[in-house]
């Protein structure tokens, strides 16, 4: 029970430039939703500005989408959604230009 | 600022020197008399004559989109050209926009060409936008991505945006049918990452974008005048340089009931936005310092 | 035909104009002062100033590549700026490469740029290619396709390669490390196909695969000076305008043992190839009647 | 067991305009592999000259290629590769412009 997970939109600056992490569904715990892996992610980042910069109000942030599987996680049950084995989630913030 | 030419009211035919120049497009079933006509009765504003706004500006002028608006307040800099590639070194410190048209009405006389030498604000928007068909932010900041989007609501005309960063790239046609606003994507402003700001970009990833964004306009364009039929299916592209795949096709959400500028109980009314600087600004995080577009 | 200068012999140094002008790619520590060294002592060469070769060259010479060739024997249509941006409606009549020269000199007076105005040819092309680091393919033809890719193997120069057609477009890094050449993906010539010969082609279509072989020839020009690292894994990207989703990005072979320009039994010799035109003609489909580039 | 197959680079010209199709593994018979489905593809194109444009030899013609799951089948096991549920298989002629 494996979930690959893709950093986009400058969010790897946040985890150590990882772009790509493989997450075993078994170290979330009892909660295998969207929500239990945000929060797991966030408690990665050490420093709680960077923190900020993905965490906000129990959620991501505003400006970062949620994929799961090539779609929007607005099409699904967004921080509901229950994880299987073999998603592809992807995190991406809105770039706005330099 | 100019006024806008009735050029775009609706002409059933074209020259000889246009059956020409098109006949490689309208050789095609799918764009054939009746797209080209579509194309030439078509009017788009380009706001940002940047990185993104070149590419975008050189394939829509070709294509034979009948007029074109080019809306930027600032001038060619040449430490931009690295990106800006239908600007010159010579025509350092010339608006971008007279630049731009310069280049454009050589490439192609038919197009009917007008220029804004203004920064986009609330107090110009709404009137500028009000003459145009389809709406191409290509500029480089949050709160003008949020300005373009509320008033592009406002008088009910799809936008298509792009946006790159580094070697990440990312469009989306918003305001077109079902499909979400910017605010629907993305509600609140982002809060101000001082992490990464000196990022850099390389040019052919934004030409890429601004490319793409012209063939997304041409799509509209047919699409708007009925000529594709297809249903519009509201979605994200993301490219990166670096990653494999380096694009991602991703299915969006359609527009959102709860969203302040496109739903049912919208409170982004034309006279806040254009009355009230600053409560507008900060629903649009703050108002940038230099409005300069990529 | 110009002597190619010496300017690529490895340059150490930018100049301050240098420094400046590049400033908003060189600020990313994947290129850097290193990176920007490693364009300026790059030497590239565009087969082909059309549809795919305008874009592509405008990127490159933008983003500091110190030396760039253009090839074409074909002068400026109008009827074809639908597609070829670079070139304008005052310029017809005039030698594409000689109207890409006098664009890109403007866009970037640093750049060492030479012109070849000829078609490729068996006779030509091994000398012209041996003085370059890439190449790029952007020509229309299956015959110049399979011409360039052999002189290519015969000298052990890597090949970025695009097509498009009607809405959609395909590109391909050939002869790179442990990827393919062109022969290895497409060991025999197509037979002609006649039913869909008038097929027309979108502007922003070949745009898009132009500005991104501008991308792959800046990727690759950092990997062959060893800025980049990462192991190159063959790949072909193919696009379509109308497909959801738009682009795929396939992992493909890798050089095959069987290929006859690339193989350990390589029968396509330069000698092979330079005096025995029509046995090579076979080889590649028949002569192209007109070599009028994409 | 349902594969799906993609036409590009001009094929869906063969295929009455279809730029997709749905197939149900079965029915290939016994013999599920992609030397089989090229078969199947085959049969479909009526006239002969069209179908010399897909088929030659008893594979697909030269300048096409046949993709797997966005992998060339050179990867795989070319004609001998044996199709499984869900497969996504891609036909694409290779343009050289116009
Ligand atoms: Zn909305
Ligand atoms: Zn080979």
């Amino acid at each position: 029970m494996v979930v690959k997970i893709e950093l986009l939109g400058g969010l790897d600056m946040l985890f150590k430039k990882q772009k790509e992490l493989s997450l075993e569904l078994a170290e979330l715990g009892e909660d295998k939703t969207l929500k239990s892996l945000i929060h797991f992610m966030a408690e990665k980042i050490e420093s709680p500005t960077q923190k900020e910069l993905f965490y906000l109000d129990g959620t991501v942030r505003p400006g970062i989408i949620v994929l799961v599987n090539d779609q929007d996680w607005e099409l699904l049950d967004k921080e509901e959604y229950v994880l299987e084995d073999k998603d592809q989630v992807v995190f991406v913030s809105t770039l706005h230009g330099m | 600022m100019e006024n806008i030419s009735n050029y775009n009211d609706g002409q059933a035919t074209l020259t000889g020197e246009e059956y020409a120049r098109y006949g490689r497009q309208m050789i095609m079933p799918e764009i054939g008399l009746p797209g080209q006509l579509a194309l030439k009765n078509s009017s788009v504003l380009i706001i940002g004559v940047g990185g993104l706004g070149c590419p975008a500006a050189q394939y829509i002028t070709a294509a034979g989109i009948g007029t074109i608006g080019l809306l930027d307040g600032d001038v060619v800099d040449k430490n931009n050209l690295h990106r800006q590639v239908l600007h010159s070194t010579s025509k350092e410190g010339m608006s971008k926009a007279e630049s731009a048209k310069q280049y454009l009405q050589d490439l192609n006389p038919n197009a009917n060409i007008l220029t804004y030498v203004e920064y986009a604000s609330p107090q110009n928007l709404f009137e500028i936008i009000s003459a145009y068909d389809i709406v191409l932010d290509c500029t480089d900041n949050q709160f003008t991505r949020y300005l373009i989007s509320d008033v592009c609501v406002w008088h009910g005309k799809p936008l298509i945006s792009a946006s790159a960063l580094q070697f990440e790239g990312q469009l989306c046609v918003y305001n077109y049918r079902n499909g979400p606003c910017y605010r629907c994507m993305f509600p609140n402003p982002t809060p101000v990452v001082t992490s990464c700001s000196k990022s850099g970009i390389l040019g052919p990833v934004v030409g890429t974008m601004g490319t793409m964004q012209a063939l997304e306009t041409i799509k509209l364009a047919l699409h708007m005048k009925g000529i594709n039929k297809e249903p519009f299916v509201p979605f994200i592209l993301l490219f990166h340089t670096f990653r494999f795949p380096q694009w991602k096709h991703i299915r969006i959400r359609s527009r959102q009931q709860s969203c302040a500028a496109c739903g049912p109980h919208k409170m982004l009314t034309r006279s806040f936005i254009e009355s009230s600087p600053s409560e507008y600004a900060t629903l649009c995080d703050a108002v940038p310092k230099t409005e300069k577009n990529l």
